[in-house]
């Protein structure tokens, strides 16, 4: 199982980590961060389909996220 | 006569908007009046300040330091403002957002509004600035809240004029609030 | 008239904007910078709507050598930047002033040096009014201290500038370009008559070629040139300006120009409300700078202090202007620190002849 | 035990060291921030972190030295690729790279790019094309797409008063002084991992002392678009490299990468 | 030392050029430009045989920004100009203040304004003692009167500016540009130590990354800023230099610099010939002005006249100067019109006390 | 009377009017001189001689408004693009044209010259390569062939660090923007007729409308190359041709004249 | 018969002229000019040779020649 | 001891070198000296002059508008510097090219040199020039002959140095004719 971690402060809800992740595990939550801004999650019923591709950190422009992976998990997208 | 005020909060809380507005509703008062906006240096998420100055005379420096009267729409502005203002000014908080805790009431005058669920109860939170302003006409009498009302055109473009009623409201919510208290 | 039956609520920028089209500018070009942005923004319009060109030029030394182009053809025509950019138009205004052209040139002044920032700041005083490009020329130089007077003084460059074909500079800051206020904008823009442009360029047409040019190569030509350059800028004298408040009785002069004048008028209020006997001046033209009222005033006694928005360049001139009588005390803001009337009731309360004395 | 093993978790996505652990001041969705990252990637991968000097530009990237942790000297407005010279010909055995907007590399910059491109100063420049002078509010910019409106170009730019907006990466890769000249875009994975390794290509070629590399980025500028986020990004895949090609456009190598 | 045993009959551009090459001058950029060019040509040979380096810029602009470039690398660099591209400098100076950058600028100045001419010209005092930029900032300026002292200047000009950290300008004119006098060429290349130079850039290794700026964006950030640098430049006072040629029981002080200080002071002699009871002062650094020397004779009752080939520039520092005592008059040889001694005995004779007194 | 008929002879080469009588401050040999005849007789042909501005450059030209009796603006060195830019747009119905050097147009106006190039400003440039700064006494020129000694490239100019010399036709042919580039040469009758065709081609443009046109002169500069008129001539013929083909680059009429 | 005139006080003696006149008409002078440039001309012996092409005039870089022709002259090279 | 000359003529009559010349005789024998060029305006075929003063005391002004002596290579130089030589100046005129009749003989110390005559008898009118500084040399006395033909390796570059005899015999020459008036 892989899991994205997200840092809620640098997070601007831009959704561009939306847009590229094949699982479509990522949206935005109803929570505003300090500086104002709604900010992204995974809800708890997608978690589960993550995959740890990095596809989400790879373009978030904010560096909001990092992704782990399980040491033996499937047969995820490789980073690059 | 002479009023001035700080308007200040996060930049898309409307901070501009009714600093212009106050501006236009002195000015169809034909009162004098400047409007100076200091923008945070970030380009977004940042804080907004601006200052009014209203006055029946020629007005000298746009740029107060202690003013008379505040507007206050976020947390770190009450930080950096209130200690600033005279004795005796006029503070108008919105609590929705402010720690009612952190507010001077004895130096000053204070209100506390809660602008945003008094907006939220007319249907939009984004009217919390106008909920302010009408709280501030009230609580210095220093222009008439129709005068505001009546300039809420000649800041909407025509495409958004069909706001003006809404907005007209919360001006009035805001001033009666502060009467109530 | 439609335009004068209401007032405008307008940023100084756009203040200028609309003088400049009421002057009856026919060019515009500019490069981006802040704290001047609403002035092409808006002329991009507004200059276009009434048959003027804009354009956005690839710099500002493009931008100002347009300028030249369209003033060698008679043109009213401006361009407007902020500090760093109205240093690269240095040498383009030189030549301008070397070939008598009548360009206007705006500059919203910001904090420097170098990137520095885009507070409010009169740190271009010396460049505008000594001009930092090379050689020995002067542009007039008017300030503005309110949007009226952005509107007013705008109109007037353009007028200036035909009058003396000389470039003029509106100096400004960033208080003035961002700040709000009522104008009149009461003129209709002005019919030109054609008249006064036979230098100008159109094609030699049933007549002798005309030639606008700085360069003067052969022996002594350069120096009659010169002379009559600079006899141009003594006629320039007439054209001082500024403005006096509750000078009569004070005791302190306070000198500022612009922002900072204004700033300064409500520290004298506060003041004055104390009795403290304390008036203003506030030169309105920075070049030609009003020495003879500053004389005048020096030779009744009076003490000065000269407030600024820099670290100190006008109180050359002010000294200048008053040394065979007094002299001048200085209180500096420095750029990157906004200046407001409470920080100048201590630095004027000391310079109080009875205090200083 | 086993099930320890099965759990423990490998960080697969990390940031580079080199690249600040702060909050940026760029507006949601804009892609500095994601060539920010690449950088701060490559110079990490080819491990020259410690002897690279990043020649800073004035436009929304003006704070770059607050997010790439590195030897940094801020350029007046458009003339980075002079500072570059001036810097690597004094040191010629550091990294140095640029790193400029649209109007600051294409319009005030212009002569100083091309002069430094066509005399193969041996540097990198990374060209961040957004279409707009962010920094300023979003006027005209020389890249501006015909048609696009701006603060400048209410009407929308005109190709008749304005002209054609410029194709930087193909006219530097007309030069005979070049190395290397690319275009590439952020706005998919698919373009990000090329971009990382084109951008790699771009330095690797100055470590080699091959010559000039110049890396045009296609970029989102959401507020000066006024678009959304999201929107912005898809624009930059639609009608931004239908005009703008990506690609390698001169590679002295001849690989094709 | 082979250098030391024979004279050299350089000229003034050849002289500065050898300065720069003993002062270990590392990177020298240059754009074409008459009266200097002798500067680029011969710095292109030597500069690169001592293993320095050398590039022809495409633009003067460029080549300011690339003197800050290298410097911003702690090296001793150096560009060189004439007044228009001086004046295009003015933006990359303003940065190098900015961000304490150790630059040498050489102007040959030549006259203005525009295109002008090639000839002598005094006509840039201005917007070199005050920074023809933006901004508050100063540039160190020394101004040699003849060949040995262009080549002697030219080395303190690089120790000057890095001390300060400061942009120093070295200001002659075509006069000193292109004269020829024996030289004593009497420094080896200096080798230099590498200290003193930890804020310079060379890549962040094993150490906290550098940031060389001027942008100073946060509230009062940029007022500290200046204010650091207006500190630096009270201590850059100094630095004044000067020579007094006769000065002690001279009853009229006739101020000049540069070519025009040597061309007065052909013209004191003539005079002292006549008993006339006449000095000269000479003010060698232009900022920091040698205020305190002057003001002192003023003290003492002497009666002064300021000389220029210009329209009038630095008369008013000498005013400045002596204001609590003195005035100055003034007289001017405008640029286009070569200076002679035999034309300034006139004016001198007129401005004697006894006579104008 | 026969004998008189037989006699009676016709000037068949005449100097146009606009062209003024007298003597050109420029050295023997110099093409400077060619160019400004053919421009006189391309005015007069085209009769426009009344209705033209002419923007002067700063090079050796710079005297330029002695010769053609035009109204003249001058420019500052290099601005000449811009400063045009300004006076057609300021007299749309003018005949305007700047003459530039290679030093003015190349080194520091390239920005300038570039973007009114782009734009498609509605002018015609005339540009006299001699491969060298010819007023200011000869040094290295963007233009300066490889290997040419020049008062600041001693040793003759280095591709390594001076980088190729700049073939400034081909990159203004490169901009969408321009209707008409073309590089002619005056070193020999063929070559000054059809310079004399396409630079008139150059104006015929202007006067329809069509944009910006651009009209390269290949010049010998006798003096600062160090070698006799009739060697510098040679050159341009020679080695200079070779490097800077002649030719027309781009023309929208596409008639290939 | 044609000819070509050459006004002296022009003509620098650069010679461009004779590198292109068809008949080697042209030849330089011993006269220097008040300028101090020797200057060319057409000996006597060649002046009969003269087309009148207009060649020389063409590429003189100081419009120091005009040139004239008969106006049955022979069958010389047309003017443009 | 001081002396000044203005040295002028037509652009390509040597007129720099001999000044040249000049400066590094007077330099060699430990006097203070400027060499002052000044170009005119055209690039070629204008006249060229240029000052040099010479001194054992630091000189003052390197330009001199009254000179004490002055070499004229041709006409348009007499009619511009012969009225400013002070009374009694040294004036020393190529009469090859300078008609003798418009020099000043009473006012100043004439001094009539065919100098191309003299020169084209050495095989070379190029050194029109020596002859001049030769005869100025003479004329003024103000610094040995022996100093400025020493000083001719100085002025010609190692490729040139087989001129260097002849134009010492020219020099000479120029010298012996002066003496010989
Ligand atoms: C000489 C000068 N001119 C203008 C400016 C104002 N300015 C700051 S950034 C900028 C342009 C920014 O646009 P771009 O380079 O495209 O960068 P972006 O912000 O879009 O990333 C301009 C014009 C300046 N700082 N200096
Ligand atoms: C700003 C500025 N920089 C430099 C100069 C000096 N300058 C005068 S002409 C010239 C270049 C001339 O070369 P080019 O343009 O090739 O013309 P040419 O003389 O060869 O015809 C230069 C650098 C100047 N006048 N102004
Ligand atoms: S790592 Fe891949 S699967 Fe997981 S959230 Fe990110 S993009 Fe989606
Ligand atoms: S891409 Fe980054 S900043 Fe944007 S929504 Fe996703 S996590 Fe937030
Ligand atoms: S304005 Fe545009 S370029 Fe600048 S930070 Fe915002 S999105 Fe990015
Ligand atoms: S220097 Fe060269 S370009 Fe200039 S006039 Fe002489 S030959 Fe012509
Ligand atoms: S081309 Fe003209 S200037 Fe040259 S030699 Fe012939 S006539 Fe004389
Ligand atoms: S007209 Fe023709 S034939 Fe006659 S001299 Fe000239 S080139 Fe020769
Ligand atoms: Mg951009
Ligand atoms: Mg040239």
């Amino acid at each position: 199982m892989s899991r994205v971690e997200i840092r809620e402060n640098r997070c601007k809800g831009c959704l561009l980590c939306t847009t590229v992740c094949p699982e479509e595990v990522l949206c935005l939550s109803d929570r505003m961060n300090s500086s104002g801004y709604k900010v992204v999650h995974v809800p708890e019923s997608l978690q589960e389909k993550c995959k740890g591709c990095s596809f989400c950190a790879e373009i978030c422009p904010d560096w909001a996220l990092t992704v782990f992976r399980d040491k033996k998990g499937g047969q995820a997208h490789e980073k690059k | 006569m002479y009023q001035d005020v700080i308007i200040a909060g996060f930049g898309g809380q409307g901070v501009m908007l009714i600093g212009n507005l106050l501006a236009y509703a002195a000015m169809d008062q034909g009162l004098e009046c400047t409007f100076m906006p200091v923008y945070g240096v970030e380009m977004r998420g940042g804080t907004a300040n601006c200052t009014v100055v209203l006055s029946d005379e020629e007005i000298g420096s746009p740029i107060v330091y202690s003013p008379k009267s505040l507007i206050v729409m976020n947390q770190p502005s009450v930080d950096k403002f209130q200690p600033r203002l005279a004795i005796g000014g006029v503070l108008v908080a919105n609590t929705s957002i402010i720690d009612p805790g952190i507010l001077e009431q004895k130096r000053l005058r204070t209100f506390s509004v809660p602008a945003n669920s008094i907006a939220d109860k007319l249907g939009t939170a984004k009217m919390a600035n106008m909920v302010m302003l009408g709280a501030w006409l009230e609580a210095t009498g220093c222009l008439a809240l129709e005068s505001a009302q009546g300039a809420l055109d000649r800041v909407f473009s025509k495409q958004n004029s069909r706001l003006i009623p809404l907005n007209e409201k919360a001006l009035k919510q805001g001033a009666e609030y502060v009467r109530g208290v | 008239m439609k335009k004068n039956d209401t007032n405008l609520l307008v940023k100084g920028n756009e203040a200028i904007a609309l003088g400049a089209v009421a002057a009856g500018c026919e060019c515009y070009f500019a490069y981006p910078i802040t704290p001047q942005s609403e002035i092409p923004e808006l002329l991009s319009e507004s200059l276009v709507e009434v048959g003027g060109t804009f354009v956005q030029a690839e710099s500002e030394i493009a931008a100002a050598n347009m300028l030249l182009g369209a003033t060698a053809c008679g043109k009213r025509a401006m361009t407007s930047s902020s500090s760093p950019g109205i240093a690269l138009k240095q040498e383009a205004i030189s030549y301008m002033a070397g070939s008598q052209l009548p360009g206007v040139i705006v500059n919203i002044c910001r904090g420097g040096p170098g990137l520095g920032s885009i507070d409010p700041s009169q740190g271009d005083y010396y460049q505008t009014t000594r001009g930092g490009g090379h050689g020995d020329y002067r542009t007039l130089t008017l300030a503005p201290a309110s949007c009226q007077e952005a509107y007013d003084l705008t109109i007037r460059a353009f007028d200036l500038a035909f009058l003396y074909r000389n470039p003029v500079v509106v100096l400004g800051d960033a208080i003035l370009g961002q700040m709000k206020e009522p104008i009149k904008n009461w003129k209709e823009r002005v019919v030109l008559d054609g008249k006064g442009l036979d230098w100008s360029l159109s094609g030699a047409r049933n007549r002798e070629p005309r030639l606008l040019k700085s360069l003067y190569l052969s022996d002594g030509a350069l120096a009659g040139h010169n002379r009559k350059l600079q006899e141009k800028y003594q006629a320039m004298r007439k054209e001082c300006d500024w403005e006096e408040y509750r000078t009569q009785d004070a005791e302190l002069i306070v000198v500022a120009f612009g922002s900072m004048g204004r700033i300064a008028k409500s520290a004298v209020r506060k003041l004055r409300e104390k009795n403290e006997k304390v008036g203003l001046f506030r030169p309105i033209s920075l070049y030609p700078f009003p020495e003879a009222p500053l004389d005048r005033l020096a030779a009744q006694g009076k003490g000065f202090l000269t407030l600024e928005n820099n670290a100190g360049q006008m109180v050359d001139d002010v000294r200048l202007a008053i040394r065979r009588h007094a002299d001048s005390g200085l209180h500096c803001v420095l750029p990157g620190h906004l200046a407001n009337p409470d920080d100048l009731l201590g630095p004027i309360e000391e310079a109080m002849p009875a205090k200083a004395g | 035990m086993t099930q320890a093993i099965q759990t423990e978790e490998k960080q697969v996505f990390r940031l580079p060291d080199v690249l600040a652990d702060t909050a940026t001041h760029f507006c949601p969705g804009c892609h500095h921030g994601i060539v920010h990252r690449l950088l701060a990637d490559v110079l990490d991968q080819l491990g020259v972190v410690q002897d690279t000097i990043c020649v800073a530009s004035v436009g929304c990237s003006v704070f770059i030295y607050n997010y790439l942790l590195l030897d940094t000297v801020e350029s007046p407005h458009g003339r980075a690729a002079a500072v570059a010279t001036g810097v690597k010909r004094a040191n010629p055995e550091n990294v140095v790279f640029t790193y400029q907007g649209d109007g600051d590399l294409a319009a005030i910059g212009l002569s100083e790019i091309m002069y430094a491109a066509n005399r193969g100063e041996n540097m990198t420049v990374v060209f961040v094309n957004n279409t707009v002078y962010g920094m300023t509010g979003g006027q005209l910019a020389p890249t501006t797409m015909v048609g696009q409106k701006t603060t400048t170009s209410q009407q929308g730019r005109s190709f008749e008063t304005d002209g054609a907006p410029l194709k930087m990466t193909e006219i530097i890769a007309g030069l005979p002084g070049v190395y290397f000249s690319a275009r590439v875009a952020v706005n998919n994975v698919k373009n990000i991992k090329k971009a990382g390794k084109i951008l790699k290509k771009g330095f690797a070629n100055q470590v080699q002392h091959k010559g000039f590399s110049f890396v045009e980025f296609l970029a989102a500028c959401p507020t000066n678009w006024r678009m959304t986020p999201v929107e912005a990004n898809e624009r930059v895949g639609g009608e931004m490299i239908d005009y703008f090609p990506l690609g390698i456009f001169k590679d002295n190598d001849n690989d094709g990468l």
